[in-house]
């Protein structure tokens, strides 16, 4: 049974990080699920790859401090995180949050709080290649 | 000895994944910078504009953040995961 | 190629209804889904099974109706909407709403916002299997 | 003639999938309630406490709506899809 937070390489499988968060509970009625993915441009840019590093060590604990604090803030029954690093093409996926909950008003809320807060405190950096070299996006102020 | 990592543009930046010091004691935050900027002139912009977290042992570090021998430093640009 | 919109009685893959919905366009970077299960207890009854009944043509158009608002007025580039009817076990998927934006904002609240209008507009209903036997559950006012 | 289809726990109360009715001209939705109730005394009590949409063509109907020959009339009791 994979790790229900973490970071890899490869690419994860929607429908088994959504089986793994699932099998919590049979008194899960809701799933809610943030996928990101991979665009084709960005602020006008034209974007043919992306590149993603981390703080190998830092960036796990920061995302296995999110799901803790969502399963103590919110009235949800399970949570999964998955980041990818590494090249992602355009179109792949990137990230995947998945918040259970007995209903639905309780999923979405984790789940829109979890990728808000990941992008806040998780040190993942993106760099973009485009036609005129490779930018590092700065996201957060 | 502490360690300073660098990240994605910062290493970019400084050229280096990393530097490693000496301390006697503990040093501030405001110490660590100093000693950065010496080796390092492209970060003075960084420090000024605060576009940069620092983190101490993997933990984000603030203003009464103490550096002791043995730690590990984090320079850390703005985050775009997600 | 699947439709977006429908009601049909067997299983569907979240993982190809989600791709379905990717395939939109490139631009997208946010796609945000709910899923609706089976759970095995109700409003403190224990639930062995359910059961979906729906008006046929009248319930299609609802959802397909429900997936033209949302493109309408929500940032979406697209949305596709899943509802099984018949027998469904505990801990099996009922619904599937899939909504695609460039930003994840816009995923969100037109998701939680499509859920929330089919409950109140699609003429379908739901049977739980009790140990005291089927009870026929009036959600809506 | 015009087709009136029950669903959910109304097939239950009803006993019935549907009931046909021959009407002249037009009828209002107050004067099918009377009809339905006079042939479903169960349905009385479910008129009385509005917990029931009445939809004609599979279109939500409203008070102004007028029943015509050939009509599909459903009776639509609360929902819970989802």
């Amino acid at each position: 049974m994979p790790e229900l937070v973490r970071i890899q390489r490869e690419n994860f499988s929607i429908e088994a990080e959504m089986e793994n968060v699932k099998k919590a509970s049979k008194g899960i009625g809701a799933v809610v699920t943030f996928l990101g993915t991979g665009r084709d441009n960005s602020k006008g840019f034209e974007i043919s790859g992306l590149d993603f590093e981390h703080y190998p060590g830092m960036a796990e604990n920061k995302l296995k401090d999110i799901r803790e604090r969502a399963l103590k803030n919110f009235n949800i029954i399970e949570m999964g995180i998955v980041h990818r690093i590494g090249n992602i093409d355009v179109g792949e996926d990137i990230v995947l949050i998945v918040a259970a909950s007995a209903h639905r008003n309780d999923a979405f809320m984790a789940c829109e709080w979890a990728i808000t807060e990941l992008k806040r405190t998780t040190p993942i950096w993106k760099r973009e290649t485009t036609k005129t070299g490779d930018v590092w996006v700065s996201e957060t102020p | 000895m502490i360690s300073v990592k660098f990240f994605a543009m910062l290493k970019n930046l400084t050229k280096a994944e990393a530097k490693q010091y000496n301390i006697e004691g503990t040093i501030t935050l405001e110490e660590l910078k100093g000693m950065l900027k010496k080796d390092f002139p492209a970060l003075e912009g960084v420090f000024a504009s605060r576009s940069v977290f620092i983190s101490v042992n993997q933990e984000f570090a603030d203003k009464n953040t103490v550096i002791k021998d043995g730690d590990e430093i984090g320079l850390l640009p703005p985050f775009s995961g997600g």
